[in-house]
């Protein structure tokens, strides 16, 4: 039954008030603000920091968690969560590494079919048989790395020959990773998409208010297919970019990425409980954890206190971030 | 969605654009060419260590062996953690060789085996000296490369028939036990396993009861081995365990189920809690490998090449890739082994090499 | 407006249990309170009468501290008061039913009743069931209701809870020692015919002990069981009406500055049209509370189904959205026979459904009034697969202006709307493709002023005209029977009869009951 | 069919659906309890149930103090984090080789005040800074494996205190002392849930959090007090594990994070809130321990076993939910 709602507190024209336009501009920007002001601190703490090579280095390393961030950015809009991308994208490295010698340069988009396929089955359960996404993603997780232990061998898959995935690799003009561009162009690419096309208000609708969404006539289960797809697909792909710069495909080597892809989307100011947020916050999200991740050792923050920061630092990051105009009430 | 679709629109078509009419390149710009060896002051040497975290004994020993042999030499070492993530390594490696890599000496845990190729390459592109230890797959050799100077591992066939034979001796030359593995995705699990069942051959009597994974985790060595005790009773009488944490695990374990003492229990690593349990009885043995020596003779060999006092293409093709020596630990040498003992001696480049048990087979 | 220098005694009667005087509220771009006067004696049933937007229930929502008002004094027998929480307000004698109701559904009605307000229920934070039973059941002998104290509240029926929440009101009592003033927000909004009366019979019991503020959109209502009635416009007092002998065309006069037409009960402005066959056609349709409803529904005809909550009548018309699933019986559109799996097919199909639940099922609240209107029709705002903004706001400028909804522009989140706006946005959903055959609203005049539901009443009569055959689920049996061709009276999760509604042959409400219960 | 008097259809189904729920998971728990005591016969010997039950004690403890987050509708995955802390502090506070303390249970207590103080950090994080509790927790856990790292400093406490250590060892009624302690945090939970102000208001909280404002009701120091009572049982989860491994671990809850809440939502807590309980988790946490145990008795391949895990939690929470699902359902 639904819950009888006594009041909406979005509902009240009172947040009228704390909605002049330049603060909500700002709100907005909180995000690239929030990236900003990284890179400013990393400077100071170690000059070296802000020099071409090393920003490069940073966006190279970003590019696989971008991606992964990215497809999950759209089911958490449509309201869910995804606990398997990581498991996935670990998956997808051992099959890649296992088809490259005999699919070749087929292999990648093989295996981005193969992902999305994943995702969608996933996708297909959760809307199927009603399982709430985190209970099937969790579960998804477990039995894609089994799958992956066992299509390995539970060993690492050694590619000889990776030509095939080397142009990943290259330098766009000479100073931008092509992995950076690819995962800038794959952002674009769906928020694009999303953005030029009912989808838009179709995800946000069903983030926001499934059932109203559902008795608008909108297609609730086939975007939310479509979302886990497509997080498939980013899975896929990053695995994609994990091979080309490991040059081998392991059982658990995305295992890690999974708690900073969902920071990412969180600090990007996208809400955990769907419907507001946007593909490039997360895109923003997902550069902040990365510097968090690579810059404070990097800078020469000790261990055990480089944990402590990112604890503290990934909290106020979100309190910044997020637009509480937009959400009703923190969970 | 707050930025608009026309900028998104152009945003693509310039990115599609710069890939297209600029070209692409095989590395960033301004890479620097390949320092050449020796060319370093000793105090511009910039000393890394890499190990998984600083959580665990054996790899807060590397680190402090790193310190110190960094402060004999008036430097210090950058500590780098990544806690066991993959990932997390090559992001701090890429970038650590995006910084100043002419006189950058590395000595590098790498998470799997998988991770090793990556960080060489990288390295060998940066011009940086690197030294690895444990995980490497079999096919890449740093005689293949300029600065990948060598690589160092224990021999984990070995050590696992080591305490293999040592457990069979202990139980009586037959009876059952069971075998706790490590993580399944390393080679580390994998050779230490398959000196087990090297031992197991030619110890006929002794019958493997069944062979779970405990991750190289104590906690979970606790759990695995009450179950397994349970399921088989008392036809256990020996644990194997592929490191010592999980032999202090499956002690514990022992000692819940009122077993303790009656149970033979085999290690690897020589933690020093693993040490104390083979002096009082409680274990049988573990074989050594020593993290404090692990942690500075990697940069050593890397200080020495960077500061010319070495050169590469001089070190013998055995000392390239190498087993290091390692003792099987039983309750008549404990005591020897209670406290590491490294001499500060052996990080003189002409002794760095003094303990190669032999080539990487 | 300025505060009065100085307050004079109105009467020489009693002190007032609570007056308001000179109220202002500002919003942004909006003045929701100008100047407010209200007075409420002790022991009165006081109505309080305006369209929405007249500023009722931001008058409400500063008389329990929820909002602070910018300017005005608040005095409670007699005694100035600031009130800045529901607590404070409670404090001071002052308690609010809510709207929509504010119970917890997972709790049980006992502590729902008691919630905030324990006492010795509760003894350093631990509960004591006994005590807190017993304190329950007073409340509730208080108000004369059966209810077990124990029972989850999410297991009651929704009259049930609605005397859960009079008997939580009414605990207020405790913090006061005065007599309470009791405000019932639109209490009777969801309720049926048979629950109103009871709620009425509660109403008068309250008097005895207590003041009560009476709110509905439901005229007939207000001068049923108010003493005195307030009515407000545009954020001011505009006038006081003994209800005594007053009409309501008298009252909707106040209340919308002119003489409106009160009656919704327009003649239907074109007949049925006479088509070989009808647009809607069900038979033997059966679904988990429903069984062998036929019914059919011709192009222009609105057919109306009544029953008593339980009857099925919502489940039918759920049904035939493919939200309820069917066990057998087979629908036909224009004789054309479809199956509805799922809420796409019904679209598909030509068939629109405004729900009854408009802020957690009919609408997006914090998405836009254009985003609101496109969701379902995407042909309309689309040129291939891409949204063409500028054809999407033409089309959203044109609705807006023909059903003159009032918003600040079509990108205003549609939550910041009042709720007849709301619904119209609703309803335009439907009609912006311009492919709408068969109309589904359930309940659509709910919680509506007057002057936003004869909005709708005529949208739906030119709708009608249109050939939109309707399947209505009214508010009330007076609404059925004013805008029905036909009414279908259910019972039970069965077609018990069926009732010609012709204009000048109405049938009487009487009539109906006699057939639903 | 009969008309129930005045209630609404969908109201009906969720009667219904109530009594399914709450029989669902143990009726999974018993069936799947069965054909493992068919497959294997060690499974169903006393030993190993022994066994089963022995093992679920720290992961109990933990789902006790998860449970209360659940039924807020937050998400608490502070876990790891603070059971590491927790377990160094005990570790360094109880006779141990690395200094001379030796404070016994003062020692214990103290670490679950900084447990505690860990939650309260939690649902500070959660109503000041308003950041969801997914994030503030995630936040929190690496803080508290941070200060575990620094007290750990490279040396491995390993606890002497006779006391703690014979938790782990010490038998009464055939079950260690740490399932005792155990069974008395989920009486002590089903007590808290039951009979107290706070638990019935971090229950109204998932129910309808707007409701108890409305109410007058002031919800952000119970959040952060349900944090707190969280991370008190966290705390004592740390010192629990410590006692089984006989050493202070960093890594001390790893993994608890997730099974704990994998334990709650198998028995039937909902993660949107307001649904479930102790003894629903308590269920829960039988169930995946029985899996656990089941899966290697029957000598299902590691590399599977954590597949086949995922396959029957998902399995089991889709037999729980079909009975009552209805087409217009909002899951997320």
């Amino acid at each position: 039954m639904s819950t009888p709602v006594a009041m909406q507190p979005v509902a009240e024209p009172a947040t009228g008030r704390n909605g002049p336009r330049p603060a909500k501009r700002l709100t907005g920007f909180m995000p690239l603000i929030a990236l900003v002001a990284l890179v400013a601190a990393l400077t100071v703490a170690d000059p070296d920091f802000l020099t071409p090579r090393s920003l490069t280095a940073v966006a190279r390393t970003a590019a696989p968690l971008i991606v992964l961030a990215a497809g999950a950015t759209l089911i958490v809009l449509c309201g869910g969560i995804d606990l398997s991308i990581a498991a996935l994208a670990s998956l997808s490295t051992v099959l890649l590494a296992l088809w490259l010698p005999n699919l070749g340069g087929m292999a990648t988009p093989v295996v981005i079919a193969v992902a999305a396929a994943i995702g969608a089955v996933q996708g297909l359960a959760h809307v199927l048989l009603r399982i709430p996404s985190f209970i099937v993603t969790l579960g998804g997780m477990s039995i894609l790395s089994a799958v992956a232990l066992v299509v390995s061998g539970a060993g690492t898959v050694r590619v000889v020959d990776d030509s095939p995935v080397k142009w990943l690799e290259l330098y766009v003009g000479g100073y931008v990773p092509m992995s950076a561009a690819m995962a800038l162009l794959v952002v674009a690419l769906i928020a694009a998409v999303v953005k030029a096309t009912p989808l838009h208000s179709w995800i946000s609708a069903t983030g926001y208010s499934e059932s109203a969404a559902r008795l608008a006539g909108t297609p609730v289960d086939l975007v939310k297919i479509g979302a886990f797809c497509v997080s498939g697909a980013c899975a896929g792909f990053a695995a994609v970019m994990l091979v080309s710069r490991q040059f081998s495909g392991g059982p658990t080597m995305a295992d890690n990425l999974l708690l900073p892809a969902v920071a990412a989307i969180v600090v990007g100011g996208t809400a955990i409980t769907g419907g507001h947020g946007s593909l490039w916050r997360s895109l923003a999200g997902a550069l902040v954890v990365t510097l968090l991740r690579v810059g404070l050792p990097i800078v020469g923050v000790p261990s055990a206190y480089e944990q402590i920061l990112y604890g503290v630092i990934i909290v106020v990051a979100v309190a910044l971030t997020l637009d509480w105009s937009k959400v009703s009430i923190i969970k | 969605m707050r930025i608009a679709f026309r900028p998104t629109a152009a945003l693509i078509s310039l990115s599609l654009a710069a890939a297209a009419l600029a070209g692409c390149s095989e590395q960033a710009a301004g890479d620097g060419d390949p320092a050449a060896a020796g060319a370093c002051k000793p105090a511009d040497v910039k000393l890394v260590g890499q190990v998984r975290n600083e959580s665990n004994p054996y790899e807060a020993s590397w680190l402090a062996g790193g310190d110190a042999f960094a402060k004999s030499v008036g430097l210090t070492q950058q500590r780098l953690t990544y806690g066991g993530d993959s990932t997390k390594q090559q992001e701090q490696i890429s970038q650590i060789l995006a910084g100043d890599t002419k006189c950058l000496v590395m000595n590098v845990l790498p998470n799997g085996d998988s991770d090793t190729a990556p960080i060489v390459k990288g390295a060998d592109k940066a011009g940086a000296f690197l030294v690895t230890q444990w995980n490497k797959p079999a096919d890449l050799n740093p005689a293949d490369y300029k600065t990948w100077i060598s690589h160092i591992t224990y021999n984990g066939v070995e050590s696992g028939k080591q305490i293999g034979d040592a457990l069979a001796k202990s139980i009586g030359g037959s009876g059952g036990i069971i075998a706790l593995q490590g993580v399944l995705d390393t080679a580390a699990a994998k050779d230490r396993f398959a000196g087990l069942q090297a031992s197991l051959k030619e110890n006929s009597g002794v019958q493997l009861l069944d062979q779970q994974t405990a991750n190289f985790s104590r906690a979970e060595a606790l759990t695995v081995t009450k179950t397994l005790l349970t399921k088989h009773g008392d036809k256990v009488k020996g644990i194997w365990a592929a490191n010592d944490d999980m032999a202090l695990g499956a002690l514990e374990a022992l000692q819940q189920a009122g077993r303790a003492g009656k149970v033979a229990v085999v290690g690897i690593d020589a933690v020093p809690d693993a040490v104390t349990a083979v002096q009082s009885g409680a274990m049988t043995a573990t074989v050594s490998s020593d993290g404090t020596w692990q942690g500075g003779i990697g940069l050593a060999i890397g200080f020495c090449v960077a500061t010319g006092k070495l050169e590469v293409k001089d070190i013998a093709a055995d000392n390239r890739a190498f087993f290091a020596e390692q003792f099987l630990i039983t309750k008549d040498n404990a005591a020897d082994f209670a406290q590491p003992k490294t001499n500060p001696s052996d990080f003189d480049c002409a002794n760095v090499f003094k303990r190669v048990a032999g080539p990487l087979k | 407006m300025s505060v009065p220098a100085e307050r004079e005694p109105t009467t020489s009667a009693p002190v007032p249990a609570l007056e308001v005087r000179g109220l202002v509220k500002h919003y942004p771009g909006v003045k929701a309170l100008d100047g407010v006067d209200l007075v409420v004696r002790q022991h009165e049933v006081l109505g309080l009468a305006g369209e929405n937007g007249a500023g009722k229930s931001t008058l409400l929502k500063a008389l329990v501290g929820l909002v602070t008002p910018d300017a005005g004094e608040i005095y409670v027998r007699g005694e100035a008061v600031k009130l800045r929480s529901v607590v404070d307000a409670a404090n001071h004698g002052i308690g609010m039913v809510f709207q929509e109701q504010s119970l917890v559904p997972n709790l049980t009605a006992a502590e729902n009743i008691l919630l905030g307000s324990e006492g010795a229920a509760v003894r350093r934070g631990v509960y004591r069931w006994d005590v807190m039973r017993r304190l329950a059941q007073e409340q509730l002998d208080k108000i004369g209701s059966k209810i077990d104290p124990l029972a989850r509240t999410d297991t009651l029926s929704f009259a049930d809870r609605q005397m859960v929440e009079i008997a939580k009101v009414l605990r207020i009592e405790q913090r006061s020692q005065h007599p309470p003033v009791i405000i019932l927000d639109e209490p009777t909004s969801v309720l049926e015919s048979k629950e109103i009366e009871t709620l009425f019979a509660q109403i008068r019991r309250l008097r005895e002990f207590a003041s009560v503020v009476f709110v509905s959109h439901r005229l007939d209502e207000v001068l049923d069981v108010c003493d005195r009635v307030t009515v407000l416009r545009s954020g001011q007092s505009v006038g006081e009406v003994a209800t005594a002998g007053a009409v309501p065309r008298e009252l909707h006069r106040m209340m919308i500055g002119s003489t409106g037409s009160d009656d919704h009960y327009h003649e239907n402005a074109a007949g049925p049209v006479e088509a070989e066959q009808p647009r809607l056609s069900i038979r033997g349709l059966s679904g988990s509370s429903f069984r062998d409803i036929d019914l059919d529904v011709a192009a222009g005809e609105i057919v109306a189904i009544v029953g008593v909550h339980g009857s099925g009548r919502e489940d039918v018309c759920r049904a035939l959205f493919g939200i309820e699933p069917t066990t057998a019986g087979e629908i036909r559109m224009d004789g054309k026979k479809i199956s509805l799996p799922n809420t796409r097919a019904a679209c598909a199909a030509g068939i629109g459904y405004v729900p009854a639940e408009r802020k957690t099922e009919g609408m997006v609240g914090p998405m836009s009034v254009a985003e609101n209107m496109t969701l379902t029709k995407q042909k309309a705002r689309c040129a291939g697969p891409f949204v063409a903004p500028k054809k999407q706001a033409g089309l959203v400028d044109r609705w807006i202006d023909r059903l003159s909804i009032r918003t600040p522009s079509r990108d205003t989140p549609i939550q910041r709307l009042s709720g007849g706006n709301q619904q119209k946005v609703v309803l335009a959903r439907w009609l912006i493709g311009g492919d709408i055959r068969l109309l589904l609203l359930d309940h659509p005049t709910r919680g509506l002023d007057i002057g936003a539901r004869s909005e709708v009443y005529r949208l739906m009569r030119e709708l009608a005209a249109n050939g939109v055959a309707t399947v209505l689920l009214a508010d009330s049996l007076e609404e059925a029977i004013g805008m029905a061709d036909r009414i279908l009276v259910m019972n039970d999760g069965r077609v018990v009869t069926e009732v010609a509604c012709p204009n000048g042959g109405k049938p009487s409400p009487l009539d109906l009951v006699k057939e639903m219960v | 069919m009969t008309v129930e008097s005045g209630a609404a259809v969908p109201r009906r189904n969720s009667r219904r659906g109530t009594a399914f729920r709450d029989a669902g998971p143990p009726v999974a728990l018993v069936v799947i309890f069965s054909v493992f005591a068919v497959l294997s016969p060690q499974f169903r010997s006393i030993d190993n149930v022994q066994n089963i039950v022995d093992a679920a004690a720290v992961l109990a403890v933990v789902t006790c103090g998860i449970t209360f987050v659940l039924m807020m509708g937050s998400i608490d995955l502070s876990a790891a984090g603070v059971m590491g802390a927790s377990a160094l502090t005990v570790s360094l506070l109880v006779a141990n080789n690395r200094n001379d303390n030796d404070f016994g249970l003062v020692g214990i207590a103290a670490a679950v005040v900084l447990g505690c103080a860990f939650g309260c950090l939690s649902g500070l994080a959660l109503v000041l800074l308003k950041v969801p509790s997914f994030m503030a927790t995630l936040g929190v856990s690496a803080i508290g494996l941070g200060v575990a790292t620094l007290m750990f400093a490279g040396v491995q406490p390993n606890i002497s205190d006779a006391m703690l250590k014979s938790w782990a060892i010490e038998r009464f009624l055939g079950l260690s002392y740490l399932t005792w302690i155990a069974a008395a945090c989920i009486l002590l939970g089903w007590l808290v849930q039951r009979y107290t102000r706070l638990g019935r208001y971090a229950f109204a909280i998932g129910g309808a959090e707007e409701v108890l404002t409305l109410s007058g009701v002031k919800v952000k120091p119970y959040k952060v007090a349900v944090f707190t009572l969280a991370g008190a049982f966290y705390g004592l989860g740390g010192v629990m594990v410590t006692s089984q491994l006989g050493a202070g671990l960093v890594q001390a809850g790893n993994g608890y994070d997730f099974s704990a809440i994998t334990a709650a939502v198998v028995g039937g807590t909902l993660l949107t809130g307001g649904r479930g309980g102790i003894l629903h988790s308590a269920v829960g946490v039988v169930l995946v321990m029985v899996l656990t145990n089941g899966l290697v008795q029957v000598g299902v391949s590691p590399y599977w076993q954590g597949g086949v895990e995922g396959l029957i939690v998902v399995a089991a929470v889709a037999a729980a939910v079909i009975p009552q699902r209805r087409r217009n359902q909002v899951v997320k």
